[in-house]
């Protein structure tokens, strides 16, 4: 191949994988706008706030896949020019080119891998990324609400909450370790800094401190098993490593397994501290309480599903290689996920009072979209062992973390302390049906898709019951000055809605019946249950019992509790910004089940591709 | 060398490493110690002038060129003093660290065609890179010296080192982006011929890097006005206020070994390195091409050119030197973060623009980029059958400037893109 | 003494080095000693960076870890310096700790470090896989493992091509299989963004809170 | 020792013994910046693992080494240690600001 044809490859390559990639792009833009508007002198008349929430919603709207097909999509045509106008000099075309004769093959689709393997472009990265900027709209109009960076900090405090964003959203896409590592950094390294945004106040330097050097000691680790990993698989590509993992395996090589196997540690180490996993948690409710309430949200919501994400990516993506290549089922599944990527964007775009009626024509796609029941693994393929190791791994992890944090959570007096080590034990629900979906990797694709889709709709269900209870917090810091629990006494006699809404948002935490905490706790036990692991699902069932109490004892104090005599007031009604704001966040909560199907038929869309 | 040693002179291998490897070293080092002293004269000289007086005239003859000489044997037979609160060991340590990272920036320079010590691909990069390690002598002299003058120089010159080499390094991405190499044997070369192939006036993008890549280095290497780290009239003398006698001269041993050579490099990097205004020893035939002799001949001649050049340079420091005033280190940060840095950065983006208002360049320039490029990965081409001349042009084209690919040289390479099967790239 | 290999003796001498550097960091009580001790441990591993033939790498290594990154810590440790010279004792309860952890970690880190017959050079791989091309490398490199090394050497070139997408250093197969091999144009790209992020944010951390109204500067 | 031509091992022992001494002056050391330097230690041990792994001439199987891969991994790693100690500077000046000390004993304000 000729220079030349390597110098066309790539910018073909590149100019395709940037329209797939316009939400991040604009979110760079965005921290660029914002930076910029400092120079002029009229720029800071102009709400920096505003920029944060017009380049988000816009980079929101982006990550909505486009239409597939070459006719519909003007935009297609143009990037496939370029492409067209060199061949003319060139007479061997490039080889990707020549490969898809037709034209539907020029720009990227679900499925494919972006930026020359470097990043997926599947299922699971849309919903990440959609989750994700959601999240950060969501939390920019709380932020505009408490005011809690002022007008002087508001633009450094944007910018790298959107920088974090990018860091996440490559974190959940990353196919490749570099990438893994990047994301890592790029969304760490500002959290450490938004853990101290209040720079005057002790304890959230303090709060900033440890985050800091705590977060440093586990990246410089993650990297050093990285290293190790990478270097004795010979790539730093997820599935060259996985396929030359199993080729090892399979050749009886064993000379390596004690380096794989401490390079994969310290990369979990790294993996853990992000996820606040037990040996590595203890980072978390100190951060917690040092920064501000809304720094948590973002810590406890978004930082934690892109570390899920990024240790499905790779759970699955260094073991689920298959024993031999599926030809036609996988062919035929890729396309009807694809189409079935229209169907299931239209239901959530299309206002809800439609739902019900699409419900049915969803219902009818589900077949389609579900996954054919045969393993992705052959059963007594040579990777199983290294399944079975990943699934010890995660699973201990996961169950010492959720009854850690459960168990610590009793003594907490301060609200926020409180909701650090719930989000602990959330992190240890969350890595249950990782481990789960591991391990039926090599019994049941189809299930192994479930357990994953159960990741997704637990993640959606925590948006909105962590965030909203966030706002609560803060909110009410604004109000009494104070985040101790015992300071919230009687308070239902003020406001009365918000604490209707914090019960609400508490029983989903806990995991109560008709609630949206519900819906993704059974999913994730039914994953469970599926994949044989009876113990993790037995200490799932009695951490939820465990969590009961403490959750419940905030809303005793809340409304039981008589007022204390010298707190300031701290009425916010339901009708009013506030108020409202937290309704919003409450009512998908109280009403997800209802929108069950559409929701399954989404979650098992963006779990699809995974199993490709 | 080593093999030459081996197998005419008989010397068993270890040996012939060894006087390999002396051989340089002995060199460079007279090299930065020789040239020291004579600058040190020269800038006594010049500061004299410039002040309307005469300078040293006593010692060794009427223009007291041996002035410097007296002054080393006055400060070696001087007491080696350590202050009784100073950090001892740190405080012995830190003139070796100056003047150890002056001598090593020397193993990448050029000094003529091939003299050069080591051939490092990445030689301008570790150049740079040297010489902000010396910043380090200057700290830990500050902070071992347990004086609060010490300590503030050491804090002032790590602000301004630091600062400084973000444009320093942003100009020499210019030349670098020509010449497609790092090599600074490639890089001089590029601009052999006639002074107007240069790369300073190559666009006047260049002419402008070439000055503010001046005022970087007189920053870099601690010169004034930018030696706010011994600013007499506030710090007494700075970093060296503790010290004397040979610590102190090794530290003055460093300033001028490091004045040489960032001004070598602004030669190699702007001014044509070896390569005359004029090329007469081209004209008479003093080149390689013809023998090792002549080769040797008119590396001789490149070698006075060069040494000239870098020696000018150094003047000119010296006439800044004794004419401006010394800045505050507000002034400083300021020149550097809000003057330099934006307009190294519109000077690389103008020169990104060049090939677009002036055209491809010159099909000479190509042809001597393509001609240094092969002397340094000399690799046996497969190829019999392609028309030499255009398949050449085109490789070190695409290979130095991938972004620079406009209509006409797409063509060119277009035409030679099936057969160019063996780049000179792909060197393993 | 004609068998000698210079690689290693040179990889040796910057091993040690880079080694008993990084153990004075850990033993020395004063910050400033660490710091220097650091310098010349990093100095080192650049050392062996370019013994392994990559250059760049190596003077990246110089410029910006020791370069930047240090002179900035010693910066740091100037502006919180409360006496002259900062000394930091650790506690018995403390030397007992790491004295263990370096027993385990070493224990765990050196065998794995040798557990792979592959990697013990180019002299010692496994007899029975090596083919005529494995072996005559191998007596080349017991003959001289520098010019080996040299003929390894990633350009820079080829660096950067690879950073901007364009792989030249793997062969026609690998490429006309269909799978671009990996460019790294976007971590390149991307990484600006988090250096900018990186500097708003630590410049926001590190200013003092800008005044209400403007002072007049003399 | 100096008749054997080195190997990938050789540099992993090295990179071993950096990563070891980084974990403890991380875990030993009572200073801010004490503890920075043990981690850019322990990022110096993965760097020049990463650089030994992309030597083909270092080892029997050379197909199996990262080549530029490994390169450009070590030159981000660069990168991304500079940002970090940055930002961990910055934020133990904040906190020096606040406390007048960087002792991490001394933070106490948060027990967790």
């Amino acid at each position: 191949m000729s220079f030349y044809q390597l110098i066309v490859n790539a910018k073909w390559e590149s100019w395709a994988s940037t329209l797939v990639y316009l939400p991040e792009i604009v979110l760079c833009l965005t921290i660029v706008i914002l930076l910029l508007l400092r120079l002029p002198r009229w720029g800071s008349r102009i709400s920096s706030l505003g920029i944060a929430l017009v380049g988000s919603v816009i980079a929101f709207v982006l990550s909505i896949p486009f239409e597939t097909t070459a006719e519909a999509n003007p935009e297609a045509a143009t990037t496939a020019q370029p492409v067209s106008l060199l061949q003319e000099e060139t007479s061997p075309n490039p080889p990707d080119i020549e490969a898809s004769s037709e034209e539907t093959k020029a720009y990227k689709q679900p499925g494919d891998t972006i930026f020359s393997g470097l990043i997926v472009y599947d299922g699971l990265t849309i919903f990440f990324r959609q989750l994700l900027i959601l999240f950060v709209v969501a939390l920019l109009i709380l932020m505009g609400l408490t005011g809690i960076p002022d007008r002087d900090s508001g633009a450094d405090v944007f910018t790298l909450i959107l920088g974090a964003t990018v860091g996440f959203s490559l974190m959940v896409s990353s196919n490749h370790l570099l990438i893994a590592f990047l994301g890592v950094e790029m969304a760490s390294v500002p959290s450490y800094v938004l853990a101290g945004t209040l720079k005057g106040r002790r304890i959230a330097s303090e709060a900033a401190l440890k985050f800091a050097l705590y977060g440093a000691g586990a990246a410089g680790v993650m990297l050093y098993g990285m290293s190790l990993m990478a270097g004795a698989l010979g790539s730093a590509h997820l599935p060259t490593m996985a396929e030359n993992l199993a080729q090892l395996t399979a050749n009886g090589v064993d000379d390596r397994q004690l380096v794989l196997f401490l390079g994969g540690l310290m990369i979990l180490v790294g993996l853990a501290f992000k996820l606040s996993a037990f040996p590595f948690h203890f980072w978390c409710p100190d951060v917690f309480e040092g920064a501000t309430a809304e720094v948590d949200a973002f810590l406890s919501v978004a930082s934690k599903a892109a570390a899920i994400g990024l240790l499905l990516r790779f759970a699955i993506g260094i073991s689920g290689v298959p024993g031999e290549p599926i030809e036609a089922p996988a062919a035929v599944a890729q396309a009807t996920s694809t189409e079935e990527a229209k169907n299931t964007f239209d239901i959530l775009a299309i206002s809800q009072t439609e739902a019900t009626s699409l419900t049915f024509a969803a219902q009818a796609d589900q077949e389609k979209t579900k996954l054919e029941e045969k393993p992705v693994t052959d059963p007594d393929s040579s990777v199983v062992p290294i399944q079975d190791l990943i699934v010890f791994l995660i699973g201990l992890m996961a169950a010492l973390t959720t009854t850690f944090g459960n168990l610590a959570a009793y003594g907490q007096t301060n609200i926020k302390r409180l909701m650090a080590y719930s989000t602990i034990a959330h992190a240890g629900y969350l890595m249950m049906p990782v481990a789960a979906a591991v391990a039926l990797l090599s019994k049941d694709q189809a299930g192994a898709q479930e357990a994953v889709a159960s990741v997704v709709v637990y993640l959606i269900a925590y948006f909105f019951m962590n965030l909203g209870v966030f706002a609560i917090i803060a909110l009410l810091r604004n109000r009494i000055r104070s985040e101790e629990i015992e300071d919230y006494a009687g308070i239902v006699r003020e406001s009365p809605g918000l604490v209707v809404c914090f019960g609400i948002l508490m029983f989903s935490l806990i995991g109560l019946p008709p609630l949206a905490g519900f819906l993704g706790k059974f999913w994730i036990f039914a994953a469970l249950w599926e994949a044989g692991l009876i113990t993790l699902l037995f200490i799932g069932g009695l951490n939820t019992f465990f969590s009961i109490f403490y959750y419940l004892r905030v809303l005793k104090v809340m409304v039981l509790s008589p007022e204390p005599d010298h707190r300031s007031p701290a009425a916010i009604p339901i009708i009013s910004w506030p108020g409202l704001y937290v309704a919003a966040l409450t009512v998908p909560v109280a009403i997800l089940l209802v929108f069950w199907e559409p929701i399954r038929v989404y979650s098992l869309w963006a779990a699809a591709d995974l199993f490709q | 060398m080593v093999e030459s040693l081996i197998e005419n002179w008989g010397f068993p291998e270890w040996m012939a490493y060894l006087i390999a490897a002396t051989i340089p070293c002995v060199l460079l080092l007279h090299v930065v110690a020789v040239g020291a002293l004579f600058f040190i004269w020269l800038e006594r000289k010049v500061s004299g002038r410039i002040q309307d007086r005469l300078g040293p005239t006593r010692v060794g003859g009427k223009y007291g060129w041996l002035q410097s000489l007296a002054d080393g044997v006055k400060l070696i037979s001087k007491e080696d003093l350590v202050p009784a609160g100073a950090d001892s060991w740190l405080f012995r340590l830190a003139p070796y660290i100056s003047v150890s990272c002056c001598l090593a920036a020397y193993l990448t320079i050029p000094f003529a065609y091939g003299w050069v010590a080591q051939n490092l691909d990445v030689a301008v990069f570790f150049v740079l890179a040297i010489l902000g390690l010396e910043v380090f002598g200057v700290i830990l002299a500050g902070y071992a010296s347990g004086s609060k003058w010490s300590l503030l120089g050491g804090m002032r010159e790590a602000a301004q080192v630091v600062s400084y080499e973000v444009p320093l390094g942003l100009c020499v991405v210019l030349p670098v982006m020509l010449a497609g190499s790092m090599n600074l044997t490639t890089i001089a070369q590029v601009q052999s011929g006639w002074f107007t192939s240069w790369l300073i006036f190559y666009n006047p993008f260049l002419f402008v890097t070439f000055w503010i890549f001046f005022t970087c280095a007189l920053a870099s290497v601690n010169r004034a006005p930018f030696d706010l780290a011994e600013a007499e009239s506030e710090l007494v003398a700075g970093f060296h206020t503790e010290y004397s006698g040979l610590r102190w001269s090794l530290f003055f041993l460093a300033e001028y070994g490091s004045m040489f050579s960032v001004s070598a490099l602004a030669v190699l990097l702007f001014l044509g390195g070896w390569n005359g205004p004029i090329p007469i020893t081209s004209w008479i035939g003093w080149t390689f091409e013809y023998g090792w002799f002549w080769g040797t001949l008119g590396n001789f001649v490149g070698l006075a050119n060069f040494i000239f050049k870098c020696s000018l340079g150094i003047v000119l420091m010296m006439w800044v030197r004794w004419t401006l005033p010394r800045l505050r280190i507000d002034q400083v940060m300021t020149i550097c973060l809000k003057y330099c840095l934006p307009l190294v950065c519109l000077m690389l983006l103008g020169n990104l623009m060049w090939p677009w208002i002036a055209g491809p360049p010159s099909a000479s320039f190509v042809q001597k980029r393509y001609e240094a490029y092969q002397h340094l990965h000399p690799e046996p081409t497969t190829e019999t059958e392609a028309d030499e001349e255009t398949t050449a042009e085109s490789n070190s084209v695409a290979i130095s400037l991938p972004q620079q690919v406009n209509e006409k040289q797409k063509v060119v390479l277009t035409t030679s893109s099936t057969t160019d099967s063996s780049l000179p790239l792909q060197t393993n | 003494m004609d068998n000698i290999l210079w690689h290693s003796v040179f990889f040796w001498a910057f091993a040690v080095i880079t080694c008993g550097f990084a153990v004075m960091v850990v033993l020395s009580d004063n910050i400033v000693r660490m710091a220097v001790a650091l310098i010349f441990s990093l100095s080192g591993a650049a050392g062996l960076f370019l013994l392994a033939g990559a250059d760049f790498v190596g003077a990246m290594q110089l410029m910006i870890y020791v370069g930047g990154t240090l002179v900035l810590l010693i910066f740091g440790v100037m502006l919180t310096a409360q006496g002259p010279f900062i000394s930091l004792k650790a506690g018995s309860g403390d030397w007992i700790i790491a004295v263990v952890m370096v027993g385990l970690s070493l224990a765990m880190l050196l065998p794995m470090a040798w557990s792979v017959p592959d990697w013990h050079g180019p002299a010692m791989g496994a007899s029975e896989t090596k083919t005529t091309k494995q072996t005559a490398l191998q007596e080349e490199a017991e003959a001289d493992q520098e010019t080996v090394v040299v003929e390894h050497n990633v350009s820079v070139t080829e660096i950067g091509l690879s950073l901007v997408g364009v792989r030249t250093d793997l062969n026609q197969e690998d490429q006309e299989s269909g799978q671009l091999p990996e460019g790294y144009l976007l971590p390149f790209e991307i990484v600006s963004v988090h250096l900018l992020v990186i500097l708003i944010g630590a410049a926001y951390l590190a200013r003092a809170k800008r005044p209400r109204k403007p002072t007049k500067y003399p | 020792m100096f008749t054997q031509p080195i190997g990938v091992a050789h540099y992993l022992v090295v990179g071993a013994i950096l990563f070891v001494c980084g974990i403890v002056c991380m875990t030993t050391k009572r200073n801010t910046i004490g503890i920075l330097m043990g981690v850019e230690l322990v990022l110096s041990a993965a760097i020049l693992n990463f650089v030994a792994f992309s030597q083909p001439a270092f080892r029997v199987d050379q197909e199996a080494s990262l080549g530029i891969d490994g390169h450009v991994f070590a030159l981000f790693a660069i990168v991304l240690a500079a940002a970090e100690a940055a930002v961990a500077l910055a934020i133990a000046l904040n906190y020096y600001n606040n406390h007048s000390t960087i002792d991490v004993d001394r933070a106490q304000d948060l027990q967790g």
